[in-house]
């Protein structure tokens, strides 16, 4: 088992519901900061978007958030030198896009992964059908590989996806892009429900839990939260380390509510 | 047919819609179950020779087709070859685009679905998605970059008449491959009733499949045209302009087992197959122009319609193979083939095709068409969408 | 074919180019000579299988001919009729006006004449005549109202990118019926090698007999198609719109020895027929809007192909025979008609031939056309030109 | 013999060559002076426009005074009344289109022509083909109505033409409108040749005939010539009556001239 679901499934282990935070790589100068402030928010593991030009799964907050990472002229080698810099607490998952995976080939892009001391990654346009020779990249060089579901998913397709995934289970809350939404989406509950009795992975929600209460609600079916563009937007505002520091600590302490 | 049926067995896909390497499906886990959805109507339906009856009625009554195959007399002699131009322009609403979205149409409707969401770039796309969701009492979103929006306000007047809702798109370079994002991930959230009509040979499996099917209509009628018109019975060449590659692609099904060269000609600013590197975008694997940390560069040619930095992934697979061959011409060579045409013809061609039109004159004059040749051309839309263009150029 | 002769026997206008007391020949002596030529040039031509095997290849493999007959499947549900509509707006060019120009410039031609000299309106002929002169390698100038240029720029444009003159006519109302005089006028200087190209059902014999004979492609297609379409063979009602009446003329030839009623519609400010009074302009006698004075009055319709004050002479005395009838529609039932034909059958047709739909829509609501009638409709030209006039009223 | 046909007639007969200028009628409001002038400077009949909307023989200069005339309010009665208050010395022949003629039917309209003193007629959109109905209502009131011959016209018409004309023949001198010209048509020669051997009726060129010397040329193979555009040409840019006198009498002295 790799460092990224050794790590998840200790802390389910203990009783404590996972919370994922996410950041665009590059998004500012600065932006590893926003990493530290997760860290001492309570994160257990951070993800990180590599900023891909055509972001096809993702909402308007994470489409700007790329854009203009992407404009200051962010590089996946940029993201993963800053990255090798830190010594993080917690496991690194990057997101990205097919494209930018396979630019140079899955296995150098996976070593590079490794080496900039990141556990896991996330593709969401590769679905499993598709995702045999990553699969085997990311496996050697000890990546987990996080698959995704999705409500419209069929119960064999969930099988072979919980069979393949590592590290945890992404369960896409809704059937939309990420983006806040006002109400935690219904959709994601029967998902994340299947999903538990398929598999003892870790299962964790995302897309659109955007407040404490939403997160709160989806740990009562899941293993935890993925929260993206709720925080994406505050950068985007222009939100410091401190501001996404406090806004997630709102989320951990409604989490940790729920596990008592 | 004959050749309708040996296509689809020989040239169908294989496994998960792969031609050689490229292809696929490589859409969010969201969107596998719709995709699933279409192949399998797909293949019912294209089995169905009711359906066939259906479409091939309103082909007929509706899109006025067999279109035309017309000797280009004056260019011929001028040139000293033999050159056939199979006349798109004639279609309804202007292009080939009808085909393949009448095609769809009914196809959704056979699903039960009551809307067609689409992405459009020079708007061509869009307004004949809007006219069969008109015909069959569907509803149309047409998702269009601002920037395109702004070039090409007719036609969004257009599709607006038709009856369809236009969503302007302000992300990323405001051009078509920001719409075809986004007609995908409003597909993602509109599954149910919704139905994503494709409008090139792109995207997922099985679209660059079934939409080729749908064009191959403009390959199947120029053959038998070709046959009366011509005493080789086939033509040397078969030519035709490659945006995303669906006149080509249709116009290519009817002679890819006959003798005959097939030449797909891109735009020099545009051309995926010529300077793209193999990558995955929109859901499929193909020849994409992009840069050396593989973001998406966009295309730029004078033509909407091929300013797109992917490619069809049978021309990828074609191109490789050495079936298909694929060159490119400048946009001033357009220009000038354009007005040729226009000048002895007396046809107003679209950009787009224009480039076909531009390689057959550069190919004759340094000798790769060689003098006695006989030359199908696909002259995939009518110019009245470019004449503004063209008078701020002149 | 039969019905060809039989028309051309049978309604081939007497004597001087009477249709009752309307036509004739009321040019300068100095057109005389010009239009006895083109007379017996047609006569023969007309009687030469030949000239008709030469004329049929044209229409078929270069303007795309047959234009397909569309059912209105769903206006048809609507209004409890069944509605055909003749797709002229699928030919080459976009309208009717292609059928007309390639027969007269194939004539020219035989008479060894080089250059042709049309008027235009809206633009539609303008852009059929110089698409005619390019395929034929003529040369074309083409007269125009200065008003007219500013309001359809884009086909001043496409008559120019096809190599023809326009040239700008600023006298009087600077619109079509000033391009005609100025027409003529050219044509008395220039009749060595310059042949009158007429855009319509007007001027002095033998043009409004020539063109109808031009024309007749339509009815004589529709007659047929109306045959497998149709239970009844016949439909009980045939429309069209009338500016000078070629469509309608056209479509009427095929239906004249029919029960079906013929149904003309006018535009409400340019209705000849309806409001005119006999008189003589441009070469022949008819029903002409004018003042008490005798002075010609300036048509005033947002269709700019109908904005002429008079009408072919073939109309008028099918109205006083009562053979044809002749309503009128007005501008805002115009705009109302395009909108409902684009959203409810996806074809975005011209102006001038709305007029026709609309007509249709109000003789349903008022009972003139019985429920369960049979209705063909021809759909003159495309609605393209038009959208910016569309835009700005929207 | 009607009274046009006799002045011609006798006109030709003093070894006279004959002078007919024209005028647009109404064209401003003491239109009727160029009238004087015409016939001080030694005019032999008069030509009178009555303007009409589309005016299709005519050319810019001729189009731009019927123009102008319309839009001051000009109407065939109008003209007519005001020439019913001159006695001129030389017959008067009013030129208009088919249209103006027929519209209350071509009976009241001679008979309009008579009672306002007018003694002749030239429709120049009514071909000899087309003319029987109007030219016997001429005939009955009097008028005579002149046609026209063109350089295109073979010789069979010429025939009829010249046996159907009364008053005079008017030879249109070239294929083309009316308006000014740089030098005499050359067409005009031919013509008015052949009519001279067809009839003994006197034979007028009008058409370009817009200098003295082109008006002696052309008095050399005909009787006499119509000069419309010069005139009016003067008449657009604000020429009074006087300098239209002196215009015309330079014509009459180079007439004169040739018939020494
Ligand atoms: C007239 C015309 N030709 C060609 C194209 C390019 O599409 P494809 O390469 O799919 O035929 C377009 C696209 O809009 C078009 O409008
Ligand atoms: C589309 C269309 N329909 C109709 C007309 C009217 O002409 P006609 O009455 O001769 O058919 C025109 C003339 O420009 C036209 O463009």
């Amino acid at each position: 088992m790799n460092a990224l679901e050794t790590r998840t499934r200790e802390t389910r282990q203990k009783g404590r519901k996972l919370l994922a935070p996410y950041v665009t790589g590059g998004i500012t100068d600065d932006w590893t900061d926003y990493l530290r402030a997760y860290q001492d928010a309570g994160a257990d593991l951070i993800e990180i978007g590599l900023p891909f030009s055509d972001p096809t799964l993702d909402g308007p907050t994470v489409q700007q958030a790329s854009d203009r990472a992407l404009s200051r002229g962010t590089t996946v080698d940029g993201i993963l030198a800053d990255l090798a810099k830190l010594d993080p607490a917690v496991p690194l998952v990057t997101m990205t896009y097919a494209n930018l995976v396979l630019r140079n080939g899955a296995d150098s892009f996976c070593a590079a992964l490794r080496e900039a001391g990141v556990s896991g990654l996330i593709v969401p346009d590769m679905p499993v059908d598709e995702v045999a020779p990553l699969s085997e990249a990311a496996a050697r060089h000890g990546i987990d590989l996080v698959l995704l579901a999705a409500p419209s998913t069929t119960p064999d397709r969930l099988r072979v996806i919980a069979g393949h995934s590592r590290g945890f289970v992404y369960a896409v809350s809704l059937m939309g892009t990420t983006g806040e939404k006002r109400d935690l989406p219904e959709s994601g509950r029967a998902l994340a429900r299947s999903l538990t009795e398929l598999t003892d992975l870790p299962v964790l929600v995302g897309f659109g839990v955007s407040r404490p209460d939403h997160a709160a609600e989806a740990a009562r079916y899941a293993d935890g939260v993925i929260v993206g563009s709720a925080l994406m937007r505050k950068v985007l505002d222009g939100g410091r380390a401190e501001d996404l520091r406090a806004e997630l600590a709102d989320m951990r302490t409604a989490l940790d509510a729920i596990a008592d | 047919m004959d050749t309708r049926s040996l296509a689809v067995d020989v040239r169908a896909p294989s496994g998960l819609g792969r031609f050689g390497e490229y292809g696929g499906r490589f859409v969010p886990e969201s969107l596998i179950a719709a995709c699933e959805e279409v192949e399998h109507a797909f293949r019912d339906a294209w089995a169905d020779p009711l359906f066939h009856g259906q479409l091939d009625r309103l082909l007929a009554v509706y899109a006025g087709r067999p279109t035309a195959l017309t000797p280009a007399w004056r260019l011929s002699a001028e040139l000293g070859i033999t050159l056939l131009l199979k006349r798109e322009d004639l279609a309804h609403t202007g292009s080939h685009k009808i085909n393949n979205v009448l095609g769809q149409a009914l196809l959704a409707k056979r699903m039960g679905k009551q809307r067609l969401i689409a992405e459009t770039g020079a708007g061509q796309h869009g307004v004949a998605t809007a006219t069969a969701a008109a015909l069959l009492g569907m509803s149309a979103t047409v998702f269009m970059g601002e920037r395109d929006i702004e070039r090409q306000e007719l036609n969004v007047f257009r599709m607006r008449m038709l009856g369809a809702e236009v969503v302007p798109v302000g992300s990323g370079s405001r051009t078509l491959k920001d719409a075809c994002s986004e007609a995908l991930r409003h597909w993602v959230s509109s599954v149910e009733d919704g139905y994503y009509c494709l409008g090139s040979v792109m995207g997922p499996h099985p679209y660059p499949w079934l939409v080729r099917e749908f064009q191959r209509v403009i390959g199947d009628e120029a053959r038998t045209q070709c046959a009366t018109e011509l005493r080789t019975a086939t033509p040397d060449f078969v030519v035709a302009c490659v945006g995303g590659g669906s006149n080509a692609a249709g116009t290519f099904a009817g002679f890819v087992d006959t003798p005959a060269r097939l030449i797909g000609v891109e735009p020099e600013g545009g051309a995926a197959i010529n300077s793209g590197l193999p990558g995955i975008l929109h859901g499929f694997r193909t020849k994409v122009l992009q840069d050396e940390h593989g973001q998406i560069s966009e295309a730029h040619s004078i033509a909407a319609g091929l300013d797109y930095p992917g490619v069809g992934p049978e021309h990828a697979y074609l191109a490789d193979l050495g079936r298909a061959e694929y060159f490119t011409v400048s946009d001033a060579e357009v220009l000038d083939a354009v007005r040729r045409l226009a000048k002895a013809e007396g046809i107003l061609c679209a950009l787009e095709s224009a480039h076909a039109v531009a390689w057959v004159l550069r190919a004759v004059e340094d000798g790769e068409i060689p003098a006695g040749s006989t030359v199908l051309l696909t002259l995939s839309g009518r110019g009245d969408k470019d004449m503004h263009t063209l008078m701020e150029l002149s």
